[in-house]
Parts: structure tokens; C-alpha cells; sequence
């Protein structure tokens, strides 16, 4: 598997660090309840399909990154720098 | 009052083999600059006495013996002279952290090719190229010096180890000359 | 039928030709009492227990494959009850009693063999948390032995005690621990299941479940609708697509988990054997296999299929543990969709829906867990009620922070 | 018999090698198999499960029975391919799976049971008595079943892995593959071309014929020649793509060194991750069996292996030589034959159809129906309508028509597509994105077919790369291919569809039978396709069979899939670089080596090493030597070094602000030159990591992290900034390897630290000032995690073996010393100061006495999920000390006395454990459930596995000086 670091390049998979879905960059703000917290740490949509989800580049440029990816057949169609995303 | 001696990770150890050449080399003081939101111009005149600039993704640039080496997002190295004083951007010495190893020889790259899951043909990895990666389970940095010369920077406490994995990728590499197809 | 070492012999002299089906290939009916959906470990023993346990036989179990062509049929057949946190202590505990007697419970020879497993620890910390486990075992009942680095090398001689990047220290033998025939397991339960009356319906997917006021009434499956007011969702790697049909967000994010197996080889690993510096453990098959496997892949995956670095690092592993095993060849490999919870323990529990019961979130610990499971997914199916030893498999223990968390690694679903 | 004239080898090079203890001769460039042919050697191996005498099949890596064990000098290999290894000079060879001798196999016994081992048998027996499953059935099975055997020695052997990139992967050297490569190669395309075989041209080596007018030997020669000479081509023979895998990456494994006597360095195998914009698989088609009675007798050969040993190797297998095909393309074996001067004694052609004009007689519309021969075929029944014809023969090649090898096309999950045309499956298009099928693996089973696609697919890839080449595809032999299916010949007998692990057309009838219809069952319950062979030689009859048994076409009944490795690899190969040290970075202190002239013993402490204690002449164990240096640092004064601790320097404005975010207490408030200790808790509401911060300056501080989290701490800290305040003030990057640091503790230890700075510094408890030492700028800090006055003394890491010997010689005059990480232990037990033994990842702020620490006042990572119900309270295990007169453990757990000892009854667990030399009695810290309201109350501490049970007293788990009088001194 090979992911496209929009830094760093096309990169081998094993320089890379996987964390889970999107969801944890949408952290609840101060005051949200515990369900949203629930929400926010464990329920998954868990798709069959394209997913958005967090891979760090940990053996190069140390960028978090998002990367839109189908479950299945594991096709990559975007990878952006979580810092620099579209908010 | 204490005498400290300086001392290197590998003592400055050498070795060639099948005419690879590698080498533990001083490339002098180490400076990360990491620009803070906004500074990139502060930066960008500071470093400019030194005729440097903060060097564009996978690249590095020298001038007069001072090299300046893209490491990151808005972060870099610059090796071989003192800092000047920047705004604008977090200046961290790095120079103790790294031990940085000279590989050269027609083999390098093969040599390499046995660590490094990166592509590292002339075309895809040009001279001037720095590249962030791994050299086998170590992080480095890499950078293409010349089309037969890569340095390796790698942490100081595993300089040991990235020796050895490239001293017996270097042997094997000589083992297999011999080999006729 | 009933199967013997007579009846082997008595068939063999007439050719083999008295044999009978294993299992009846009903159509479904238009109601049952109870709907397990997945034909897998889980829910055919899910569909067993309701039967032998609790005399309900209307029962369907709809799989939209074949029998058993889930993970049952993809892991590396381990069978131990190793766990220290009260909740998974006694579930485990329980299930092995269910597998030492299941070749006489279902007539099926399992080849449930209690060979002996041995977790490896390389310090002095690791020591001490596998004392606290081996600790925990005893206090459930189980066993356990603490081997020093000297007892390590009487069972496992073949091991690199010298020249190791982690020296071994020493291991923990769950004497009971061991490994089964993983296709036997299902094909023992679906045999056991249809003998008792039970609809084993194969090609027959579910696309939809029926809810009405709140309470299940039935599924819709490509097969037509089929009613009922009780349904199980037992569908390890497909749960969340499943659960997603009545509304609900599961705490499951689902990874793939490879495993291999080598060519045959004459005898030479007895026992179960895991390394604790890296992802590695192994046993052989009676066949001769060496089977073996890791970790995840990591990344979230429904694809069935590994990538390089795991495997790479999962060889090395074995190779810094255990070099003799170099020129074995690795023959095959396979990739398992796990169902990975916030903290690696399971889910056996109601669901808002009346009726509509969920058996899922076994991270990869599933396979040993199929008799219990089955026993109380059933029970709880049957009474309303859980079982007494799956009580702390519920669903609302993320949101509560009644966590089971083993591996002590967080919420983070792949790290368990 | 070797003839004369023919094959590749190379006839002025002799090699001698050993096959069960007898010496034979071959040429270089023979296999095992071909060599043990031309010495007449028939039976070679037996059956995994009846033992079944067998013989060569196959002339390539799929062959199912001339399996052998390969002895080397220091270890053997088991289950090596006679038709993949090749022979060389003192090559020792032996066979496998027999108990005897070969030739008298006593578990040939099995061959006569057989009625009673039929597919599944084991599901139904061997249940009883159950004690002698484990005691007796089943270690009776393990030792009948296997095939080769390890030696139970280390695998010392040199292996290798590898990278390689390129333009277009060609995967195969027949006319496909090599017309790919040239034409890819000509367009300048960075090319690789894998051979499984030492020598290119695929079946042309074999099948002889012309293209482009030449004779095919000579076009292969010609196109090597070429590619050779173009720089951006490499060519990889004895090199089997082993594995399709996402995104174009795939798995290679290179013979390098099996193919000679071992040499240093010199890898055996090479195992390469190849990574490939495009990739063309020319990789054959693979012939197939038919099944009919005893059909798996030595001398029983694929008609392809026939022609195969003839024209590369020179070899005839046997001396009447009798041809079973379907298809008019295995004909060319007979004629070869005869050719060649072999006597072909008749060709039997199930086609009624077929052509009947051959130099031998043929027999159409005709069957074999059986063989004899003990350990070799001696003579065939012949079935033709009514009539039975009895042959002699001693070889027969049979063919049953050719299965694409599509294997690599299945690895992402493609299932293959049936084409009723050539009886086979053939690929799914676009199955490995990026790969693109062609020739035999596509089912273009005509030389011409193969030179077309293979070009088309190259010129494809070359325009998609943006290149551009006209490279003529050369006139070659385009005969259709005409099959009439056949997978076994009627027969009561058995008839072997798997060779490898002897399963026969009834097997897979009897799994119908029973109710394993689906393709994966019938699999699963007979083991059809699970042994070496992967099923490449019966997967698609079997199917076949199956379908004809439960009534169904093939589509409809299944297909058949493959997984990775396409051949079977060796774990060495890829592990290569595991062994021994290898497995993960060593990391070293400067104070390594000063440590070990010490006589320390280095233990491992996550990647690095660290001493253990540093033992002094007469002392015996490390206790005696932990005791003195605990009592050591106690009383005078003890140097460790702590550079192993992760350390962060973070600047900016937002510096403090950052750091109140990622810890639970506040540090924006912390003044310039002092120290505070921090809370760093996952956002799940466990603790993740402890450690002290200091503030270098307005905008500057330096966070420490324990050495186990450091890397895990960063991560963090990466994702917090970049997900939630990007935008803030703040920069970071690891110094742990640039600063050199060492712990200094004790009553002494103030007076040693001042005796070395160039100006005198007092620090207050928790302080930490910029100094100078020998010229060095370096930093100091007040900090203890001993309980002593401490200070740990940072330098750049190159000064730090210097500073430590330093250090070390001036302790030893002061009566201290170096102390190592039992000491460290100890001391830190005493003083209550947790590691990761106690925040094990299930642990709470409130679990360890710091609930105070999360401050109330800010948001903090993990501070709502802490406050979940199950989170805290009396019904939580507490952290606690406890103390008793004997020795108690770690691991052990704990119970009320009087109680009974089980999990319902069970209070908690023991993390740490001592003795205190201080205290003078045994010490641990635990978790207890309520723990901090129970201080003083007696508990049960009970240790089954080392047999431990005392008595122990609930304490604070702070036992020594539980002011800090000492610190603040």
C-alpha cells in the first residue's frame, strides 16, 4: 500500500501511522455532553466504502494527514495535511 | 573543573567495501528552524546574509559550506554555520541529536536499496534531494549529494545500528558482484 | 447419523456410500420464533444453544454466504482463557469448560487439543503483568505456571535464548490453553443446530430489518421477507453494515488481520507460543503447518487482504524468536475483517429495539469465544436476560466508562 | 536417459550430486529433476497422506511430489522443488515423508486403509475416550502427516530484502513477457523483467518452433542480447513475483544463492518489494492432469514436462513413452519425441475428432482407464469404446488442456471468469489495478497470441507514461486451440485430482454427499488445494468434478481464487534482517561504555539500554549491590544517567497555552527558571504519560516524558496541534538526542553538583538555570525522583560520556557512586513516585490520588471523558502503598483475610514491589478497590504462581519522607 504524503510524495505504507476516522478531529467543546463525547471517542459510521480517515507521517514529515479511502478496495483518492484542511 | 571531551557517535569510523565508501562525517553545527505562523518573512530576511532561503519540500540548498535542508512542514535544518538570530521562528539546536553518515560508490544506491523503501533512481531522486524517510526501522534524513553520494542523518543513540545495517547491505551487496546470472 | 470410529469402519467396506448429508438446505420459511442473522461460529452456536439449551427450535439462521465462511474459518484456531479483568475472566473460563467437552456434546471431533500455550515476556515489567494475569486465571479457576527463562527452554528448546535483540525472561504456560479445527467448530454446530430442527439457510442475505413501534418484527433478505420477533445480529466484520439497518452507530471500526500457515512439516512446535516484543505467535497444525500470524493491518479495512509491512515484520518477528523455523515457506496467507471495539472487548447485549438483540465487537479473540458466545447470546435471546458470565459485555459501557480494556491501549479501536 | 543433441545444459560442465545417499552426475544448468531423470531415478518422494509412491510431475515451481530436502552443510531445507533447484557441485539431496526407506515406506500401510481415511474421516472418530485425543490420536496424526521435516536448528543462512521501482514490471520471459519488455524498453521506460527460471523464454526454451523466421532459441538469445545492452531495463532471473498488493507494490522472491554452495554474504534468497506504475503478467498458463485410476505413478509426467526435459535438459523420462491429451498442441511432445529417436508406443486422444495421423499409433476417442507399476509405471489400460487395450509403457504424458496462470490477478480479491471456449478460467480484467494480463495468463495460448498482447500491453503502459516507440511484432506460429474438457475418466478406482495431498474424485464426491456443496466447503472438508502445490494443478478439475456431482455447470458451482505467495516463501526470506539483534534499533547512552567498564549489566529499557546497578567485588547478587546503592544515594550521593527520557522543546507565544491544553495542570503560569510537574491524559480520560516541564524562558519550555511514552507523546502532541490549534503560536521538536543528562541525588549531592560549575548556582526546589561546565553551556535542574535532593545536569550529547566519568569519579570521593535502574526502582517505590507499572493505560487520574491535578479552571485533553461514572470512586482501585515483613510481589493479588480466595472476592493488585533498605521492609505500591480510605487496614496478598501469601498493611504510598523535607532542603 502506498500513500501519496502531500509533502513528502508517494511513501510506502509502512512510514505511516494510522489512528481512525475523521470523527477525532471533531472534538466537542467545552461543556458538551457525554453522549457527544461517546459519540466523538467510539461510534463509528465504519463504512463499506470511502472513508475519511487519519494516518500520520511518522517515519517523514511528522504532518497528520486525512486520507479519503474505500474500505474495499483500498483506493486512495485524497490525502491533505490535517493542519492546513478546509475547515 | 571537569574536562569534557567531545565525542562523536562512531568515532569517525570509515570503511570501503566493493567500492562503496561509508563514513561517519562533521557537518558542524545543526539548527532546526521551525517558522511560527507569520514569520515566514522574518525568516526569509534572516537567513538571507547566510544567501539562504527556506528551502522548498524534499530539497535542500548550499551555499559557502552552509546548507540549508527542508525537514518539514515549514521547518528545516541549517548545517555547517551558527544560526544567525531569527524572528519569527522557533531555533532549536540539533546539532548532538544526529550522527551523519557519507555513502558513496557506484553500489550506493543499491546499497540503499536495501534499507530504504523510497525511490531513489537519478530521476526520481535527484542531487539536491532531501528526503524524510525511514532506513530501515530507523527514521533519517536523506539527502542525494551527487549521483553516486547520499548522506544519511540518523539519531545519534542508534548510529550504531544504522552502521551495521549498512555495513552488511554493503557486503551482501559486494557478495552478489561476484554472481554471474 | 451418529458418528463413530465404528461407523468410519463399517461405511469404508461398502464404499463410502451410506453417508449422509451433515445438514438438511431448507427454503425459508415466511416466520420463525427466532432470526439469528450469519451463519458464522457465533451464530450457529448461538442457534445450537437456543435449541439444546432452551427448546426453541423454530429457529432460522441466515447466512448470505456459505456456513462457517467467516472468520471462523479465517484465524489462527486458538482456544485459552488468558484474560485478567473480571467480566472477560469468567466469559473466557466458561467457554473453555463448553470446549472441553464439545467433541461429545455436538459428535463432531473439534480436534480441540489442549497443547499448551506460552506467552513470552522479555522484562522484568512484562513479568510482573503476566503474574498479575497468571494470578487473575487462578483466582477464576483456570491454570496457569510461571516458567522462568530455564523452564522456557525446557519446553521450548528450539527458541534463541542468546543472541536475541529481547532476551526471553520467561512465559506464562496456560497448560489448558491450545488450539481446534477451526471449520470443525461451525460445521459441529450447523450439524448439532439442524439435527434439533434448526433452518440453516445459505445464499440468503439480509438487506433489511423490520422494525414496527419500536419492537423488531422481522428481516427482509434476498430471499424474501421472513418475520419474526426476536432477531440476532451476530455478524462478525459485517456488524455495523447490519446494525446500520436498524439505526444504530456501533463502537466498531473493522481492520483486517492476516494469518499464514507454512507447508507441512514433521512435528516441531508443540505448544502455542507467543512473543512479547512484537507481533508474533505460532502453533502447528496437525496437518504439519506452521500457522502463524500478528497483528492488524492497522488501518480500517473491509478488503479480506494484507499488505507487505505487516507481514514483513510479523517473519521477522518469528525470526528473531525462533530461527530454526528460517526455511519453513510460508504457503498461504489470509486476511480476517475484524470488528475492533474502544477497548477490545466484546458486545453481547439488547439494543433499543425490542427484540433486536447484537452479538458482535470480538476485536480478534472471537474464535475461542464461539461456545460461549452462542451459549449466551442464546441465553440472553431466550430470557431477556444476560448471562451471568457475559454481564459486562454491554453495549453502553464506551459512554458509561465501564471499560474492559485489556490491553490498556484507549479507545483507540485499532490498538486492542 | 539423457539423449544426445538436445537441451540447454551446458555438457562441459559436470557437476556431481547426492540423492539418498547415492552420488550421481549432471550438467550445469539441470535440475534436481531433470538430473535424477537422466540417471533413470523414478520414484522420488512420497504421499502426504496414503504415501503413495511418486515421481516427477512437473518441470516448474507448481509441482506437487518431487518435493526433497536440500542438506547444507550447518542446516537442511525441507520441501525444496526437484524441478526448481538447480544442481551444483556437492549438491546433497534426500527424500522426506517416508519412515524406511524410500523405496519401502512402512506407512504405506495407509494406501491400503485408505477406504477408511476418506475425506473428513477425522471429523468422525478419535472422540473416545477423550484423554487420547491429546495422548494418542492426535500425535499418531502430527507424526504420519507433514511432509519435510526443519532440523530444529537456528536458520544462521544470509538473507536479504530489497527495494526496486520502475516504469513497467514485466512478470515472465515467454513470448509475452520478453515482447513487452522490448517493446517497453526500446520506448525507454524504466523496465524490470522477472524469470522464475535461471534461464529467459519461457515455454520457447521448450516448445522449440520460429518467429520472425528464426529458430525460437535464437529470438529469445536475440531479445536478451538487447535488453541486456538498454540501461533502463533490469532483469531479474530466478525471480518469482510472489504477490500483487495495493497500489502497485509487489512481492518478489529472488533465488540468489540456492543455486551454489554457500558463500559469505552472499544472500540465499532475496525477498524484493518491487513498486510498479504498471505491470504486464505474461506468466504462462500451467498444464493440467487428468484424472483417471491411479493416474500419480512415477513416470506418469505432464506432456509439457515431457517436452520440457527433452529440449532444455536433454532428457527422455522414459523409454516407451505414451501421450493422453485433449488438445492438438500437446501432440508436438509426441513428435519431439519420436524426433529424437524415443519410441512414442501410442497416443491416446479422448477426442473423437482428433486427428489420427501421427508416426505412432493413435488412438481416438479413446481413454486412459488405468496404470500399473509399483514404484513406476509399467503399463496403461486403454479404453476405447468397448474395448480395453493394454500398453507398456514406462512414461506417459498426459495433458488435460492449460489453466491461465492468473494467480496474481486473484490477490486483490478478482475472482477469475469462466470461458467455456478454452475450459479454463482466465482473468478478470482490471482485477490488480495497474496490471494487465496477457499471453497463456490471459488464455492467448498461440505464440502469436502471446507476442500481440504482450506487446499491446507494453505499448498501453509506454503511452500511459508518456512515451512513445513502434516496435514490429514478428510472424510466429498461431495454431487455435482446440479442447474438448476433460477432468476424470469414468472409473470406480481412485483418482487423483491433488496430487500433493492425495485427494481423489471420490473425495470430492463424497463431500457433495454430505452436503458440502459450495465450492469452500468441498475445499475445506477434503483439503483440495491446501497442500504446497496451492491447488494449482487440481483446483479447476476438482471444481469440475464437484459441478458434475451436485448437478451444476462450473460457473454456477464457484471459481477459484488464490491468495499471496504465488510460491511458497520462506519465513527467512521474509524476515530477512530479523534475526538476532536485528529485529529493532539498539539505542546507547554515552555512559555506555563507561557503564559496562563497570561491569554493569545492560538490560533493555523500551529500544535502549540502560545499566542494571553497577556491582562491586565480593558482592553476590544484584540485591546486595541495589541495596548499597540505594543506601548510597540515601546517605551520600548517586549519579545515574536519565538522557533516555523523552525530552520536547517547545516555543512560542502560545507556548504555555499549549501546554495547559495537553496537560491537566496549568503551566502558563509556571515562572521563567522553574520546574512543574505535569498530567498528560489520553482524551479517553486514562493517564497517558507523567513527567516535569521547565520554563527556559517567556516563550520557551522543556518538556520531559517518560522514556517508554516518548515517542507516543509526540505523536500526540503533533495531532493536538495540527487537528485543534494549528493556528497558535507554538513550534516543537524532540532534543532527546541532543542533550546528554544525569540525575544527581543525595545529601552530597549539592555539594558535588557545585564542585563542577564554572559559577555557583543555588536552585531552589523545582529551579532550573542555564550553566557552564568546563567551558560547556549546559543546563541544570532541580528536580528528584529519588526523594533526595536532586539535580539532573544537561550537556549536548557529546560531552556526556565525559561529563559522566566525570561525575562518577567525583561521587566515589564524596562515598558515592553510580547507581542503575534496580536502585532507581527502589528509590522511587520509597517515595510513592509512579512509572508505567502503576499508569498501565487503564488508569485515571482519580485511581492514582491526582484528581486535584486536573484543573478546574481550563479544558484539558481527556478531561470530560474522565468524568464518565465508571471513571472514578470508591468502587475504582485506588493506588496505595503496602509494607511487610516477608517478601511480597508484583502481580500478586489481594483479598480481605478470612475471605475466600476468587475473582469475586478479589480487591485488587500488586504494580510494584521492593525491599527498602531504608525502611527496612518489604514495600509495594497497589491498587486497591477504596484504597485510600483503607490506610492501615491489614490485606491478603496472594501470589499462586510463586507461591506467596502474606499479610500485608495498607499505607500512603509515599513511605519515605512523606513531607519532602529532604527535597526542599
Amino acid at each position: 500500500m502506498r500513500l501519496t504524503c502531500p509533502l513528502c510524495g508517494e511513501r510506502d505504507r509502512r512510514e505511516f501511522y494510522y489512528y481512525g476516522a475523521e470523527d477525532y478531529l471533531h472534538r466537542p467543546g467545552e461543556g458538551a455532553s457525554l453522549a457527544e463525547w461517546d459519540s466523538y471517542l467510539h461510534l463509528r459510521d465504519n463504512v463499506a466504502g470511502v472513508v475519511r480517515d487519519l494516518w500520520y507521517h511518522e517515519a517523514g514529515c511528522a504532518q497528520w494527514l486525512v486520507v479519503t479511502r474505500n474500505t474495499v478496495t483500498h483506493e486512495i483518492s485524497g490525502v491533505e495535511l490535517v493542519a492546513e484542511r478546509a475547515k | 573543573m571537569p574536562e569534557l571531551i567531545a565525542k562523536s557517535a562512531l568515532d569517525g569510523r570509515s570503511m570501503n567495501v566493493g567500492g562503496v565508501t561509508l563514513a561517519e562525517v562533521q557537518v558542524g553545527p545543526i539548527t532546526s528552524i521551525a517558522v511560527l505562523p507569520g514569520g515566514t518573512k522574518a525568516v526569509a530576511k534572516g537567513l538571507r546574509p547566510l544567501g539562504l532561503s527556506m528551502p522548498e519540500p524534499n530539497s535542500f540548498h548550499e551555499r559557502k559550506g552552509a546548507r540549508i535542508v527542508w525537514t518539514g512542514r515549514e521547518q528545516a535544518f541549517l548545517i555547517g554555520v551558527d544560526c544567525p538570530a531569527l524572528e519569527g521562528a522557533a531555533v532549536t539546536d540539533q546539532s548532538d541529536g544526529w550522527t551523519v553518515l557519507a555513502l558513496s560508490g557506484p553500489a550506493a544506491v543499491d546499497v540503499l536499496a536495501r534499507l530504504v523503501p523510497t525511490d531513489l533512481r537519478l530521476g526520481a531522486c535527484p542531487v539536491g534531494r532531501a528526503l524524510r524517510t525511514g532506513v530501515n526501522h530507523m527514521n533519517a534524513v536523506i539527502l542525494r549529494t551527487g549521483d553516486y553520494a547520499f548522506e544519511i542523518m540518523v539519531f545519534r543513540s542508534m548510529a550504531r545500528t544504522a552502521w551495521h545495517e549498512l555495513e552488511t547491505a554493503t557486503h551482501m551487496v559486494a557478495a552478489r558482484a561476484g554472481v554471474k546470472i | 447419523m451418529r458418528y463413530s470410529g465404528l461407523k468410519v469402519i463399517t461405511e469404508g467396506l461398502f464404499g463410502n456410500r451410506g453417508w449422509t448429508p451433515a445438514w438438511r438446505d431448507p427454503a425459508p420459511k415466511a416466520e420463525y420464533d427466532v432470526i439469528i442473522i450469519g451463519g458464522g461460529g457465533h451464530g450457529l452456536s448461538t442457534a445450537y444453544y437456543l435449541a439444546k439449551n432452551h427448546g426453541i427450535t423454530n429457529v432460522a439462521v441466515l447466512e448470505k454466504g456459505y456456513l462457517g465462511g467467516g472468520n471462523v474459518g479465517r484465524n489462527t484456531t486458538i482456544v485459552r482463557a488468558n484474560y485478567f479483568l473480571p467480566g472477560n475472566s469468567e466469559f473466557y473460563s466458561h467457554s473453555l469448560k463448553l470446549w472441553e467437552g464439545l467433541e461429545a456434546e455436538l459428535n463432531y471431533n473439534v480436534m480441540h487439543s489442549q497443547r499448551g500455550l506460552i506467552n513470552l515476556f522479555h522484562s522484568d515489567g512484562q513479568r510482573d503483568a503476566f503474574v498479575r494475569r497468571g494470578n487473575a486465571m487462578i483466582n477464576q479457576g483456570d491454570d496457569a505456571i510461571l516458567l522462568d527463562r530455564d523452564g522456557v527452554r525446557e519446553h521450548l528448546p528450539y527458541l534463541d535464548f542468546d543472541n536475541t535483540r529481547f532476551p526471553i525472561y520467561g512465559g506464562l504456560l496456560h497448560p489448558r490453553g491450545g488450539t481446534a479445527r477451526h471449520d470443525a467448530v461451525a460445521w459441529g454446530y450447523a450439524r448439532g443446530a439442524d439435527r434439533r430442527g434448526v433452518d440453516l439457510i445459505q445464499n440468503c442475505e439480509v438487506t433489511g430489518i423490520d422494525i414496527q413501534g419500536g419492537k423488531v418484527v422481522g428481516v427482509q433478505t434476498t430471499r424474501g421477507a421472513i418475520r419474526a420477533r426476536r432477531v440476532g445480529i451476530v455478524v462478525a466484520g459485517r456488524s455495523s453494515q447490519v446494525a446500520a439497518m436498524a439505526g444504530m452507530r456501533l463502537p466498531i471500526e473493522s481492520h483486517v488481520l492476516q494469518a499464514f500457515v507454512t507447508e507441512g512439516l514433521k512435528p516441531v512446535i508443540n505448544h502455542v507460543v507467543s512473543f512479547g516484543m512484537g507481533h508474533f505467535y505460532i502453533s502447528q497444525s496437525d496437518k504439519g503447518g506452521l500457522v502463524f500470524g500478528g497483528d492488524l493491518d492497522f488501518y480500517a479495512s473491509y478488503a479480506a487482504r494484507g499488505n507487505l509491512p505487516m507481514v514483513e515484520h510479523v517473519m521477522e518477528a518469528g525470526m528473531t524468536l525462533m530461527p530454526m523455523i528460517g526455511r519453513a515457506k510460508v504457503l498461504r496467507s489470509w486476511g480476517g475483517i475484524m470488528d475492533m471495539t474502544p477497548d477490545g472487548s466484546p458486545i453481547i447485549d439488547r439494543t433499543h429495539v425490542e427484540g433486536l438483540f447484537i452479538d458482535c465487537g470480538w476485536n480478534y479473540g472471537g474464535f475461542k469465544a464461539v461456545p460461549a458466545s452462542g451459549w449466551c447470546m442464546a441465553h440472553l435471546m431466550a430470557t431477556g436476560e444476560p448471562h451471568e458470565v457475559a454481564r459486562k459485555f454491554r453495549l453502553d459501557r464506551f459512554a458509561t466508562g465501564h471499560l474492559l480494556d485489556e490491553e490498556g491501549t484507549g479507545s483507540q479501536h485499532n490498538l486492542h | 536417459m539423457r539423449v544426445d543433441g538436445k537441451g540447454l545444459i551446458d555438457r562441459t560442465k559436470p557437476v556431481r550430486f547426492r540423492f539418498d545417499g547415492r552420488d550421481y552426475a549432471g550438467y550445469k544448468g539441470d535440475t534436481l529433476a531433470s538430473a535424477l531423470l537422466a540417471n533413470d531415478v523414478r520414484l522420488v518422494g512420497r504421499s502426504f497422506k496414503y504415501h503413495r509412491p511418486r515421481g516427477v510431475l512437473t518441470a516448474g515451481s507448481e509441482e506437487p511430489n518431487a518435493l526433497v530436502e536440500v542438506v547444507g552443510p550447518s542446516n537442511k531445507t525441507p520441501n525444496v522443488r526437484a524441478t526448481v533447484q538447480e544442481v551444483f557441485e556437492g549438491l546433497v539431496t534426500q527424500s522426506q515423508n517416508r519412515l524406511g526407506s524410500l523405496r519401502f515406506d512402512l506407512l504405506a500401510v495407509n494406501d491400503y486403509l485408505s477406504p477408511f481415511l476418506s475425506a473428513g474421516f477425522y471429523y468422525k472418530t478419535f472422540m473416545w475416550p477423550r484423554a487420547f485425543w491429546e495422548g494418542l490420536y492426535e500425535p499418531l496424526i502430527r507424526r504420519a502427516a507433514g511432509l519435510g521435516s526443519l532440523s530444529g536448528r537456528h536458520d544462521e543462512g544470509v538473507y536479504e530484502k530489497a527495494f526496486a521501482f520502475c516504469d513497467v514490471l514485466v512478470i515472465g520471459s515467454g513470448p509475452a513477457g520478453l515482447m513487452a519488455a522490448l517493446t517497453a524498453g526500446r520506448a525507454g521506460a524504466d523496465v524490470i523483467l522477472c524469470e522464475e527460471s535461471h534461464a529467459l523464454g519461457g515455454r520457447l526454451l521448450s516448445d522449440g518452433g520460429t518467429i520472425g523466421g528464426l529458430p525460437a532459441g535464437d529470438w529469445v538469445a536475440q531479445v536478451v542480447a538487447e535488453l541486456e545492452a538498454l540501461p533502463n531495463v533490469r532483469i531479474m532471473a530466478r525471480t518469482t513475483v510472489t504477490g500483487a498488493y495495493d497500489h502497485g507494490t509487489y512481492g518478489a522472491l529472488e533465488r540468489v544463492g540456492l543455486h551454489k554452495p554457500a558463500r559469505p554474504n552472499l544472500p540465499r534468497e532475496c525477498f524484493w518489494r518491487i513498486v510498479a506504475k504498471h505491470a504486464v503478467l505474461a506468466s504462462g498458463a500451467l498444464e493440467r492432469p487428468v484424472a483417471f485410476e491411479n493416474n500419480d505413478r512415477p513416470g506418469i509426467m505432464m506432456a509439457s514436462a515431457v517436452r520440457t526435459y527433452l529440449n532444455r535438459y536433454g532428457v527422455v523420462p522414459g523409454r516407451r513413452v505414451t501421450l493422453f491429451a485433449n488438445t492438438d498442441q500437446a501432440r508436438g511432445v509426441a513428435r519431439d519425441l519420436m524426433a529424437a529417436g524415443v519410441t512414442v508406443a501410442a497416443i491416446v486422444d479422448p477426442r473423437p475428432d482428433a486427428s489420427s495421423v501421427e508416426d505412432c499409433p493413435v488412438h481416438v476417442g479413446a481413454e486412459v482407464i488405468g496404470s500399473r507399476g509399483r514404484l513406476g509405471l509399467s503399463g496403461i489400460q486403454v479404453r476405447k469404446g468397448s474395448e480395453i487395450i493394454e500398453i507398456e509403457t514406462d512414461c506417459l504424458a498426459m495433458s488435460g488442456g492449460w489453466n491461465p496462470t492468473l494467480h496474481l490477478t486473484c490477490h486483490m480479491n478478482g475472482r477469475p471468469r469462466w470461458s467455456e471456449e478454452l475450459a479454463a478460467f482466465v482473468p478478470m480484467e482490471g482485477a490488480v489495478p495497474g496490471l494487465v494480463a496477457v499471453g497463456a495468463a490471459n488464455g492467448s495460448f498461440s505464440t502469436h497470441g502471446a507476442l500481440v498482447t504482450g506487446h499491446a500491453a507494453a505499448l498501453k503502459a509506454v503511452e500511459a507514461l508518456g512515451r512513445k516507440v513502434s516496435v514490429a511484432v514478428p510472424e510466429a506460429e498461431d495454431m487455435p486451440y482446440r479442447i474438448k474438457a476433460l477432468w476424470a475418466v469414468e472409473g470406480t478406482g481412485r483418482a487423483w485430482l491433488d496430487f500433493a495431498n492425495d485427494v481423489t474424485t471420490k473425495d470430492v464426491k463424497l463431500a457433495a454427499q454430505e452436503g458440502f456443496r459450495s465450492v469452500e466447503h468441498m475445499k475445506r472438508y477434503t483439503t483440495q488445494g491446501m497442500a504446497p502445490d496451492q491447488g494449482k494443478n487440481s483446483n479447476v478439475a476438482a471444481l469440475a468434478v464437484l459441478a458434475d456431482a451436485t448437478g451444476r455447470g462450473i460457473p454456477e458451482t464457484g471459481t477459484t481464487t488464490f491468495r499471496p505467495p504465488y510460491v511458497p516463501v520462506s519465513i527467512a526470506a521474509m524476515g530477512a534482517g530479523g534475526r538476532a539483534e536485528g529485529f529493532a534499533p539498539q539505542r546507547f547512552l554515552t555512559s555506555d561504555q563507561a557503564s559496562r567498564d563497570r561491569g554493569a549489566p545492560m538490560i533493555e529499557a523500551g529500544l535502549w539500554y540502560r545499566p542494571s546497578y553497577f556491582p562491586k567485588p565480593g558482592e553476590t547478587t544484584w540485591r546486595e549491590a541495589c541495596d548499597r546503592e540505594v543506601m548510597m544515594v540515601r546517605q551520600a550521593v548517586g549519579v545515574t544517567d536519565v538522557s533516555t527520557l523523552g525530552k520536547i522543546d517547545i516555543q512560542g507565544r502560545d507556548a504555555g497555552r499549549f501546554l495547559d491544553f495537553v496537560y491537566t495542570n496549568t503551566f502558563s503560569t509556571l515562572p521563567v527558571g522553574r520546574v512543574r510537574y505535569g498530567l498528560m491524559l489520553r482524551e479517553d480520560g486514562h493517564v497517558l504519560d507523567d513527567g516535569t516541564s521547565a520554563r527556559l524562558g517567556e516563550d520557551h519550555y522543556l518538556m520531559t516524558t517518560t522514556t517508554a511514552a516518548a515517542g507516543l507523546v509526540m505523536r500526540h502532541l503533533d495531532f493536538v496541534h495540527q487537528a485543534f490549534c494549528a493556528d497558535w503560536q507554538v513550534r516543537f521538536i524532540s532534543v532527546t538526542e541532543a542533550w546528554a543528562q544525569f540525575a544527581v541525588a543525595g545529601p552530597k549531592a549539592r555539594e558535588l553538583v557545585q564542585s563542577f560549575l564554572e559559577t555557583p548556582v543555588e536552585l531552589p526546589f523545582m529551579g532550573e538555570a542555564p550553566v557552564r561546565i568546563g567551558g560547556v553551556d549546559g543546563r541544570l535542574f532541580r528536580i528528584s525522583f529519588s526523594g533526595e535532593e536532586g539535580y539532573e545536569i544537561a550537556v549536548p550529547t557529546r560531552y556526556g560520556e565525559a561529563l559522566f566519568r566525570d561525575l562518577v569519579a567525583r561521587a566515589e570521593t564524596m562515598g558515592g557512586g553510580p547507581y542503575g535502574m534496580e536502585a532507581l526502582n527502589v528509590l522511587r517505590i520509597e517515595k510513592g513516585f509512579i512509572t508505567h507499572a502503576e499508569i498501565h493505560g487503564r488508569v485515571t487520574a482519580h485511581d492514582i490520588g491526582m484528581e486535584k491535578m486536573v484543573s478546574a479552571k481550563k479544558d484539558c485533553i481527556g478531561k470530560a471523558a474522565a468524568t464518565r461514572p465508571g471513571m472514578w470512586g470508591p468502587e475504582r482501585e485506588q493506588l496505595v502503598g503496602l509494607k511487610a515483613n516477608a517478601p511480597i510481589s508484583a502481580g500478586a493479588h489481594l483479598f480481605v483475610p478470612g475471605t475466600e480466595v476468587h475473582r469475586e472476592t478479589d480487591q485488587g493488585y500488586v504494580t510494584s514491589v521492593c525491599w527498602s533498605p531504608t525502611v527496612g521492609a518489604w514495600l509495594g505500591l497497589a491498587f486497591l478497590k477504596d484504597g485510600r480510605a483503607r490506610h492501615g487496614e491489614k490485606i491478603r496478598l496472594v501470589d499462586h504462581l510463586r507461591g506467596l501469601d502474606v499479610i500485608c498493611e495498607v499505607t500512603n504510598p509515599v513511605f519515605h519522607d512523606p513531607e519532602g523535607e529532604k527535597l526542599r532542603a
